[in-house]
């Protein structure tokens, strides 16, 4: 049993060649299904429960976002990335703005970086307080203690929408960055709110991650279950937390940084388990993380200007350069989202020629078809929720 | 930005494919293009020697010329350990057809799947080339520039 | 209490049914308001005081909607298998005494519908019945959910059955009865069974209260209904009150069970020094005492479902046969052996 | 026993009390109180797809607690009343959302909940996505917004219930209309400025509940309580695909 797990696991398993005594069942769990995280469809070889082969079909969201990119500016980008990965609005807008902002040259002042880093971090903290929420009622059930939890994650996620009202009058979906910079600046008691907010959250949070560490159940039902080794991990395109759990000491915060993460210190959580529970770890320990990178930048965000452009007058004020295509990526909560962007399409360049869009999630559920084999029905749905898909941004 | 590229991998890639990596001089910043007999070939080297074991993504667009329709597929790697990223441009002609990279990567399966489903770029070899995100039965292909954006599809729209 | 026991059976039987039936709807309000106190909301208001009459106008809802069959499914079974659960865990109810007195030395029980010699028998009986309507209806209703659900329920049922009647077996040697009035009885002379035996009566009620919970479909081992996993388990095609009584079902079957368990480990409605008072008084403190003690059982049932998480079927059963069994015939030897040597 | 084929219900006990004696007065207090209980006991189906799944989860906690109403969230449309569309719809997923409709059990309503539900927002022009999803079912209450604050989801019920009331009522139930009267720019026909005084006229218009071209669009409420049920099907404009 020492093949690889790409060797040993074929998602392209030809049935028939199975024994044809062994009398499988097709079970289709989704488009609508509790447990899928919205919209994703997996189709099940069953024997008994156990999974022989796994095929999932993305794509019930599919809502061309990148045909749509082509026809508008640069400027009514922003929020249209908004609605991507909905768990976390704000770093997709970084993503976009990034790449824009690389591609034409273009500096941010220090002030908008810090207060980028800020709101990234706040974002992580409330997109991994969904994901244990959810994760958990996949394991403990819509009626039981996974439902108690989300109840929980749910009420700590609240003040740091609130935050994210404070600053942009948005519970998500905020619109708040632009090319060059922010477009809304701290409003007064933001920095308050935020240490508030952050305090709550480094009090309960050890509270949280001690129901599910110290109880006997979740630990049987996480350990050992759904590994994605190491080489395959890197051959599926994993990033991020899925990743780091691997074993893969990789994060593009410290080692490729944007934003203002070249002048703090990231400690980065790297897990040898390879399995559903080194993922849950690995997010717990990015949890406390980012609360702490939070309680640094807040007081020592640096005066000044918050844009390097002037202000958004007309929606086709920013024009790519023609034929120049580049890759950007940032760390998103779920991971490295990068972007294709090729320069000079229509309204005389203001529009993007194209706009790939890389979604860490895509490359997540690549892997459910290796991580699946040989578990049960159960299984499944704790697999999928440490794998923290987003079908927003699966399916774009 | 591709950033600086080790001299080391400069040097090897520039023995190695002297047709297309020159020795001296910067890289193209978009990519350098590559023939397509050498696209597999490039990504093994890559993968195996130089140690880009991280697959980030394969980009195909859609360029309608004078001359008729051409595309490019781009391909990303990324090294796991330096973090950097390397990235390569394929140009095909009006019948887009590329050797896959599933056999050396496996996240290649549905990466190709879906530049195939939105584009219409036929990944030769590989073992399941169906649509990804559209149904099996849809017609056309979304990202070509002729493709109008609000192409009717009854009932539904 | 009354002598006719065709009398009996109809005016007992009238009122247990009555009040298990309120007791059972109240339980869903009551779980609701439970269930969000302890994650932080205020659960049902608005209709009544405090929303407590949610799960009456629940079940009238329930009777309103379409009662709709899917198009491939066994129509006789689908139809049949919502009358058996209820009727199943309200005929466990029958031989229970819900309350007693002293009388001439000797421990009588009250306020039951039948005193059936073979009572404990019955009981189990009646456990083991219940895995057959979910089998029906998750067979029935032509969905793979429900046929995965039907497979585990079966699969848990049947396994649990054993430690389950190993543990009573540890209340049924001891005392050397196998009535429920008749190891309550015993119960009131020498001692409850947990405290009478003193380790290995507490093992067998802790035993007994978890196989009551695998019964009952309870979470941590609640598979056959994992809503996350099999989104509602046999009950997925059920429409209206088919499904609402397959829901009532389930809080009747843990109301009941906390009643065995109580009858059977905590000395049913007996509580030292009722001796001496006049007999209506003795029944009236007997059955409030059987109710907490039913009560308080059952409140730690749903404090269980709403704090842990779910096992996975294997688990399960690896859980039962590598660990339960074995306990469970260790703790009837024991029990044996001490009974024997004349410990007990 | 009904089988599922997609015809209109009516209970089969009705049928008998109706036709006995005395059984009109019985019946009217009887169909006062069940529809009381039916309304205060309306379970969700979230049919959730995108950002405002979210947001309906967000209505189930703490801050908003849809419990409160008696609402329970169910995952199988067997059990449910309301199905709550909460997201975008594709053309890939609108034969799945017609059939778990199908699939509810009558009496059911329907709320499209945010923007992409209720007319497909900015993606209402792109190939793949169905511009509203009262294409496919008929919604009974619209939430506006992308997306809506959770609470909107409680005002909405309590909406669903006094429509629910006025019907039980023999009352006149006036047809939530799309509340997207605003005409949508074409995608590509941005940036310039007549264009632009054009929308802002039109969402001035829309504000005003006007339709296109100042034409009134809103059905005036009839006087008559008891209006017949045609007269409110008809609104010609907000409807732009």
């Amino acid at each position: 049993m020492n093949l690889r797990q790409r060797d040993r696991i074929n998602p392209h398993l030809d049935l028939d060649t199975v024994d044809a005594a062994a009398d499988l069942m097709a079970l289709n769990m989704g488009p609508q299904h509790p447990s899928t995280h919205g919209v994703l469809r997996i189709k099940l070889f069953l024997d008994g429960e156990v999974i022989i082969k796994a095929v999932p079909y993305p794509g019930y969201l599919h809502r061309g976002v990148e045909k749509l990119c082509e026809r508008l500016t640069c400027v009514q980008l922003t929020p249209i990335f908004d609605k991507h990965d909905y768990v976390a609005p704000m770093t997709n807008e970084q993503a976009l703005n990034i790449a824009l902002e690389r591609m034409l040259g273009v500096e941010v002042p220090r002030r908008a970086r810090y207060m980028r880093t800020i709101l990234a971090e706040l974002q992580r903290l409330a997109s991994h307080l969904l994901w244990l929420g959810t994760f958990t009622l996949d394991i403990g059930g819509t009626i039981g203690g996974g439902a108690s939890l989300m109840m929980y994650t749910f009420r700590e996620r609240e003040p740091i929408l609130d935050v994210f009202e404070m600053l942009t009058g948005a519970r998500f979906h905020y619109n708040t960055h632009q090319v060059g910079g922010n477009r809304h600046d701290i409003p007064d008691g933001w920095a308050a709110a935020v240490k508030t907010c952050m305090d709550q959250l480094a009090a309960r949070m050890p509270e949280y991650e001690e129901q599910c560490v110290t109880n006997s159940v979740f630990l049987m039902r996480t350990k050992g279950i759904g590994v994605i080794e190491t080489p395959l991990a890197l051959e599926l395109g994993l990033t991020g937390p899925n990743l780091r759990a691997s074993g893969v000491d990789l994060d593009l915060r410290r080692d490729a940084p944007f934003h203002a993460y070249d002048e703090i210190k990231v400690n980065v959580a790297v897990s040898n388990g390879c399995d559903t529970h080194a993922r849950f770890e690995v997010r717990i320990a990015e949890m406390y993380e980012s609360i702490r990178i939070v309680r640094e930048l807040i007081d020592n965000v640096p005066e000044g200007p918050i844009c390097s452009l002037k202000p958004v007058r007309t929606v086709n004020q920013i024009k790519l350069p023609e034929g120049k295509q580049m890759y950007t990526a940032i760390e998103t909560p779920r991971g490295e989202l990068g972007t294709w962007l090729i320069g000079g399409g229509a309204e005389k360049g203001a529009c993007p020629y194209r706009l790939k869009i890389r979604p860490p999630s895509l490359h997540a559920m690549a892997a459910l078809p290796y991580a699946l084999v040989g578990h049960t029905v159960s299984d499944v749905v704790a697999v999928l929720g440490s794998l923290d898909p987003i079908m927003g941004e699966v399916d774009r | 930005m591709m950033g600086p590229v080790d001299p080391a991998l400069r040097e090897a890639l520039a023995k190695q494919f002297p047709d297309v990596f020159a020795a001296e001089g910067d890289l193209d910043p978009n990519g350098v293009v590559v023939p397509a007999a050498l696209h597999v070939a490039l990504a093994k080297t890559l993968k195996e020697s130089f140690g880009f074991t991280l697959y980030v993504s394969v980009i195909a667009t859609n360029f309608p010329t004078a001359e008729g329709e051409t595309y490019e597929v781009a391909t990303v790697l990324r090294n796991p350990t330096t973090a950097q990223p390397f990235w390569w441009r394929v140009r095909l002609g009006a019948d887009p057809q590329l050797a896959t990279l599933y056999p050396l990567f496996a996240g290649a399966d549905w990466q190709e799947r879906e530049q195939f489903d939105l584009v219409g770029v036929n990944f030769v070899d590989h073992p399941d080339m169906r649509r990804l995100m559209l149904s099996e039965d849809w017609e056309g292909f979304p990202l070509r520039k002729s493709y109008a954006i609000d192409t009717p599809h009854t009932p539904w729209r | 209490m009354i002598p006719n026991p065709w009398l009996n059976g109809l005016v007992v039987g009238g009122a247990v049914l009555a009040v298990l039936m309120t007791l059972g709807a109240l339980a869903s309000w009551w779980e609701r308001k439970f269930s969000a106190r302890l994650q932080g909301r205020v659960g049902t208001t608005i209709l009544g005081p405090w929303g407590i009459l949610q799960p009456f106008a629940d079940a009238a809802k329930m009777i309103q909607k379409e009662d709709l069959i899917p198009r491939d499914a066994d129509r006789v079974l689908f139809y049949i298998a919502p009358l058996f659960p209820v009727t199943l865990v309200l005929g466990l109810a029958a031989v229970i005494p819900f309350a007693g007195y002293w009388a001439d030395g000797v421990w009588h029980g009250a306020a039951m519908v039948a005193d059936v010699d073979v009572g404990v028998l019955f009981v189990l009986a009646l456990s083991g019945l219940m895995v057959f309507p979910l089998w029906m209806a998750g067979w029935a209703s032509n969905n793979k959910y429900s046929l995965l659900a039907a497979m585990r329920a079966v699969a848990q049922g049947v396994s649990y059955e054993i430690p389950m009647v190993l543990a009573a077996l540890v209340p049924v040697i001891a005392s050397g009865k196998l009535s429920v009035t008749g190891v309550i009885a015993w119960q009131a002379e020498h001692g409850w069974i947990v405290a009478r035996l003193p380790v290995v009566g507490f093992l067998a009620f802790v035993l007994f209260y978890l196989t009551s919970l695998a019964e009952a479909n309870r979470i941590p081992f609640d598979i056959p209904e994992a809503e996350s996993e099999l989104v509602g388990g046999v009950i997925t095609e059920y429409t209206g009150i088919k499904s609402g009584l397959f829901i009532l079902s389930e809080y009747l079957h843990t109301l009941v069970a906390s009643a065995v368990a109580t009858g059977m480990f905590l000395g049913g409605g007996h509580v030292p020094g009722l001796a001496g008072l006049p007999i209506w008084a003795q029944v009236v403190i007997s059955l409030a005492a059987m109710w907490f003690k039913t009560l308080a059982l059952f409140v730690s049932i749903y404090w269980i479902r709403w704090s842990w998480y779910r096992f996975r079927s294997d688990q399960l059963m690896e859980l039962c046969w590598r660990y339960l069994v074995p306990g469970g015939l260790g703790l009837v030897a024991s029990t044996a052996v001490a009974v024997s040597l004349g410990w007990v | 026993m009904a089988i599922d084929d997609g015809r209109s219900f009516e209970h089969p006990l009705y049928h008998y009390w109706e036709n006995s004696p005395g059984g009109g007065i019985g019946l009217t207090t009887l169909d006062r109180l069940l529809m009381h209980s039916a309304r205060h006991s309306l379970w969700f189906f979230p049919m959730a797809t995108s950002c405002c799944a979210i947001e309906f989860m967000t209505a189930a906690a703490s801050r908003v607690d849809l419990d409160q109403a008696g609402t329970i969230i169910r995952p199988t449309p067997r059990h449910c009343d309301v199905m709550v569309v909460a997201g975008t719809i594709t053309v890939k997923m609108a034969p799945r959302v017609k059939k778990l409709w199908d699939q509810m059990p009558e009496p059911k309503w329907a709320i499209a909940m945010g923007s992409c539900a209720i007319c497909g927002d900015f993606y209402r022009d792109i190939y793949s996505v169905v511009p509203g999803v009262d294409v496919i079912i008929p919604v009974d209450v619209y939430i506006p917004g992308c997306p809506p604050n959770a609470d909107q989801v409680m005002v909405a019920l309590q909406r669903l219930q006094e429509k629910i009331k006025l019907q039980l009522e023999g009352k006149f139930v006036e047809r939530d209309l799309r509340p997207g009267t605003m005409i949508y720019p074409k995608i590509g026909t941005h940036g310039d400025a007549r264009q632009s005084a054009e929308v802002a006229q039109a969402q001035l218009d829309g504000a005003r509940g006007l339709g296109v071209g100042g034409k009134e669009h809103r059905v005036p409420r009839p006087a008559a309580v008891q209006a017949p049920p045609e007269a409110d099907a008809t609104s010609d404009s907000g409807e732009q695909s």
